[in-house]
């Protein structure tokens, strides 16, 4: 099925500083945009404003068309998102925490299923046990085996490299391609430039004078 | 009239008409204030029973009242600005709010002041005082939380939340004194019933709350527009409006 | 890959939640037990404080049992979003397609099971010590049992609102001990017209009616809240 | 570029930490006012609950005064390392080439600054919401001022032991109330005493002699306290 | 002057698994040592050992040939370590961060020279702002900017490069050269493989079978 996401004219002021302004941008199924910039110029700004958890100043978000009230449900069943803390509680076990998560797009899933998906990012051991005890790499591979599991087909991803060694970044950057090339979309920032295998679109922030005539 | 609200609501035409308003609200709080005390403090009657002390009526009531209708002006403006996001309406809030303390403050203090003759101690635990000392924690409350946050835009709509949470202890006060039996004073003013007191002592009592109604409208037009200066002090029209004035003094 | 439907399987996010909630209060069972302990230990303290003698105490006993049950409630708020907060579930959370008021409820459902619920149990036996008649053990139970679930409604307004804050535990305090009082004061006096021996019906009926009007409208406000508070 | 000598500077590092706490303080004027404000609350909470006569509520105002300092100083204890703990500058601060248990004292000072010494201030103003004669006022304030100052001392040993665990707020509590005991003894035995006209010279002296102790000893075992708790 | 820091026969175990054994390594003045290794390895494990933070269930560190029991202060004194978390208190402005950190190593500094470092690694503006508003990466450059006040002559850094852009990345790497040119050392963990102008040993954990006789 075809989506779309659209943002026209966001506007984003922070203590009186523009980070950006007219800023609009379109990503559809088959999209991948990698949101780039310096420190500082508004990645995770504009990443939470497309999740509609941060109200734009000015401008609007729409999904396949229809206009979205702040944060509306239509985009968020659609979506997959995953901030710089990663969302692993520490006292669940990665099982637990990946269940949880599936429950909340009103998905059941089953355990087996769940532990593939952990052993896929070379978590296999490490499924039964409170996630507090994992490092901070681990603890980000569990958030990524949300991947593997989610029906959700537009990913925004902030900074999911942090933290991974070689391996886990070489099979996010493969996972990434395959989810673009099934008709996925994803929106990533990143200071890193992975390596896809499918065409990949750029938004770089803070260094474009005029930013507002980028689009996907 | 839904335009005209949406008028008022940009800080621009606020600040033109406010600017407008402000000297004859200034003028009426003052010259309402002057004749009140006057009044009240020096040709009405003493209270047979309380002596002079009953003087103190004359800023308890008007305290009173205020601490309560700016707690509900808070509200309103919170919810105008949770829903229709009119950043006048915050700026109003953050104007007013540390009024509303204050009146809740010498409200409490005048009530303690006028305890000890009449009661014979500065403080009870009735429904009443202690629903007014919880207001003032309220103000404090939506006060504090506005400070607490980074982002002024974040700290804005949680306080103003607050706000509408808070707001339900206003009829709480209010009928506190027809719920439990308590030493407090029942409500005088009444649209059914003719007041308890004699004419001499709420002519000037209704002098003087018009008075403080008048002062309030008169700080709280004068602090919006202060806030609004503050805050808009990078737009366009703040920029020409000062260039203009500094133009002119220059001239 | 489709595009789905929005509202699916609340009640599997709901039962999850809830299940969520409970096993990780399991998994750290001394910090579940902490305001139970918290309630037996400043109970404990009345008596050393005060020097007063023991007949008095049982006159005290419902206002210092309820106050305290307060401030135990109080006190477990703080950490109610706080974890999910800082390992980023609280915004996944909102970002789930389901009403957010409906989950947030599951969480404060859990937060009354282990925290609320227990202590309303233990109070009877807390009014032992406070030489509490054996006759006001039920109502005392029934209100601190509606009483605390309400408290957890209101208090969790203040938990979404202060979530994000460094220092939010006392600014918390502030916050939601004024909405706190007309629960105390219905709990605390159907407690006390208990032991006197009066008729506390009146005032059982009207904790009822506060839980009611908190249930109904306190998951808007916590789930506007916490929308507010994740941009901090 | 030197292996430099380790003892150095100890002067500079104790007050710059100082300086920076009391600064972090001023920055959040909000919640370094909540104790204050939840020690008035708390206080309007109790007349609320017990529902006795005015003139039988003088006789437990100390209690109830004292009880409640220390609930306030317990529950701002909580944020003592929390922050720095969080953000990585307690790591920092252990790692610092002074003696630990020095640069913890700055701290603790000032929590007591902006905590204990406001809170001892303000007591007699709510003594006069609960009818206490304006006589005890002097040994009461006297009393929570060298009060709150062993219970910063103590607390914030509680403090360091469960700075990293979430929920730590309320095994704190359970960790140092029953060590306020001795302090709350005497703490509001002074006040009590000096509510009766009975000499309170005596308990304030114990007072005294429990913060020596208190500064002798806690300084160290917050410091060890912190470098177990670091690894949690 | 010189100086060396030496570990002996470290062992560790978390939670019944054995990170590594009988560890020796040693670093003196122009050393530069990278820790790599998969996620969950113990790259930082071992640093906070390295720092005296975390005592090993068995073997021993020694600073300038003189043993050190638990983090001693000889050790301390000469040590600059950055961990996950930057050390960047929220309600703090970066200028206020960088006095404490300098007045905790007894200097006290001056604003001006504060103020140069913040500038060099490009956070002039951001200087007097409390730091719960910059960004990620802002805030790690804080934390940087301690790199060119200190005068410890040892640096541990754990993953020093997450969040950062290419210019702070660059910056960074430039800066690790120079200290070790200047007769400083460096141990640093990190996935990612900076490009130094000095020799640069490596320890790779959890990957060689007998991680014992590594030492540079
Ligand atoms: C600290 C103590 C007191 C507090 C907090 C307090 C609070 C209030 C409040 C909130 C009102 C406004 C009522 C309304 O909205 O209708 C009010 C009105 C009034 N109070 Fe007090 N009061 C205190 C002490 C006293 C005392 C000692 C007296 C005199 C015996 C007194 C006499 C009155 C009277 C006559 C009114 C006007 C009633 C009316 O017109 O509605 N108050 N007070
Ligand atoms: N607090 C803890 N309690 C128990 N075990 C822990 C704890 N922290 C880490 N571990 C375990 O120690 C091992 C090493 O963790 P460490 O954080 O040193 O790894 P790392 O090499 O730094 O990994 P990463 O690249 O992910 O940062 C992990 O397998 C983890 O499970
Ligand atoms: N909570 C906040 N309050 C106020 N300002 C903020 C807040 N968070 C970020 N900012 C400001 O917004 C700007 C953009 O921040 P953002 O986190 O979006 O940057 P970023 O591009 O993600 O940077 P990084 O690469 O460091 O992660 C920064 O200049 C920062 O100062
Ligand atoms: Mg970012
Ligand atoms: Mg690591």
């Amino acid at each position: 099925m075809s989506f779309r996401l659209e943002a026209r004219g966001l506007d984003c002021e922070r203590d009186g500083q523009r980070l950006f302004a007219g800023l609009g941008l379109s990503v559809a199924d088959g999209d991948c945009l990698l949101v780039s910039g310096p420190n500082g110029s508004g990645k995770s700004t504009l990443l939470r404003m497309l999740a509609g958890q941060l109200p734009p100043q000015a401008g609007e978000l729409a999904w396949c068309g229809r206009v979205l009230r702040h944060g509306a449900r239509a985009l968020r069943a659609n979506l997959l998102y995953m901030g710089h803390a990663p969302g692993v509680a520490a006292s669940l076990t990665p099982l637990e925490t990946l269940a949880w998560y599936q429950a909340l797009r009103g998905e059941r899933g089953d355990d087996d299923a769940r532990l593939a998906a952990l052993e896929d990012w070379g978590l296999g051991e490490g499924a039964g046990i409170p996630a507090g005890q994992l490092s901070a790499g681990q603890r980000r591979r569990v958030a990524l085996a949300r991947l593997t599991l989610t029906s959700a087909p537009l990913w925004l991803l902030d900074e999911p490299f942090t933290a991974l060694d070689r391996d886990a970044a070489n099979l996010l950057e493969e996972r990434l391609s395959a989810h673009v090339r099934a008709g996925g979309a994803v929106v990533l920032a990143s200071h890193h430039v992975p390596a896809l295998t499918v065409a990949m679109s750029r938004l770089a922030l803070g260094e474009s004078p005029r930013p507002d005539e980028v689009a996907v | 009239m839904w335009r005209a609200i949406h008028r008022l609501g940009s800080p621009a035409i606020f600040y033109a008409v406010a600017g407008r308003l402000q000297p004859w609200c200034w003028a009426l709080a003052i010259a309402l204030l002057l004749a009140g005390s006057l009044w009240g403090l020096v040709w009405a009657p003493a209270d047979y029973q309380q002596g002079d002390s009953v003087r103190i009526l004359y800023v308890h009531v008007p305290t009173a009242l205020l601490a309560q209708s700016v707690f509900v002006l808070l509200a309103a403006a919170g919810g105008v600005f949770l829903v229709w996001r009119i950043k006048l309406a915050d700026m109003l809030a953050a104007a007013i709010a540390p009024f509303g303390a204050l009146m809740t403050l010498l409200a409490l203090v005048s009530g303690a002041l006028w305890g000890l003759p009449t009661w014979g101690t500065w403080w009870v635990w009735d429904a009443r005082l202690t629903s007014m000392l919880i207001q003032l924690f309220l103000y404090l409350g939506v006060i504090a939380l506005r400070g607490a946050y980074t982002a002024a835009e974040s700290g804005a709509r949680a306080s103003a939340l607050l706000a509408l949470v808070g707001v339900v202890n206003v009829p709480i006060i209010k009928f506190s004194v027809d719920w439990w039996q308590t030493l407090h004073q029942a409500a005088t003013f009444s649209l059914v019933r003719p007041p308890s007191m004699p004419a001499s002592m709420w002519l000037p009592l209704l002098v003087m709350v018009a008075g403080f109604y008048a002062f309030f409208v008169a700080l709280a037009l004068t602090r919006t527009r202060s806030e609004i200066l503050r805050r808009e002090s990078r737009t366009r029209w703040v920029r020409e409006r000062v260039a203009r004035t500094t133009g002119k003094a220059a001239r | 890959m489709g595009a789905g439907d929005a509202d699916t399987g609340l009640a599997t996010a709901w039962a999850a939640t809830l299940g969520r909630e409970l096993r990780r209060a399991g998994r750290r069972r001394g910090e579940t037990l902490a305001p139970l302990t918290f309630f037996a230990l400043v109970i404990a303290l009345f008596p050393l404080g005060l020097t007063v003698q023991p007949e008095r105490l049982a006159g005290l006993a419902p206002g210092l049992l309820w106050v305290t049950a307060l401030l135990a409630t109080l006190l477990s708020l703080e950490a109610l979003f706080r974890d999910d907060h800082a390992d980023g579930s609280l915004e996944q959370m909102l970002l789930a397609p389901q009403p957010l008021a409906a989950l947030v409820l599951a969480k404060v459902l859990a937060h009354w099971l282990v925290g609320g619920l227990p202590l309303a149990l233990l109070a009877p036996l807390l009014g032992v010590l406070l030489a509490l008649p054996a006759g006001s053990y039920l109502p005392l139970a029934v209100s601190l049992a509606l009483g605390s679930a309400s408290l957890s409604l209101i208090g969790a307004i203040g938990a979404a609102l202060t979530v994000g804050l460094a220092r939010g535990g006392l600014l918390l305090s502030v916050l939601v001990l004024p909405l706190f009082v007309p629960v105390l004061i219905f709990g605390a006096g159907a407690a006390q017209a208990a032991l006197v021996g009066g008729a506390f019906g009146a005032h059982l009926a009207l904790l009822g009616a506060l839980l009611a009007l908190a249930l109904l409208l306190a998951p808007w406000a916590i789930a506007a809240a916490l929308r507010i508070a994740i941009n901090g």
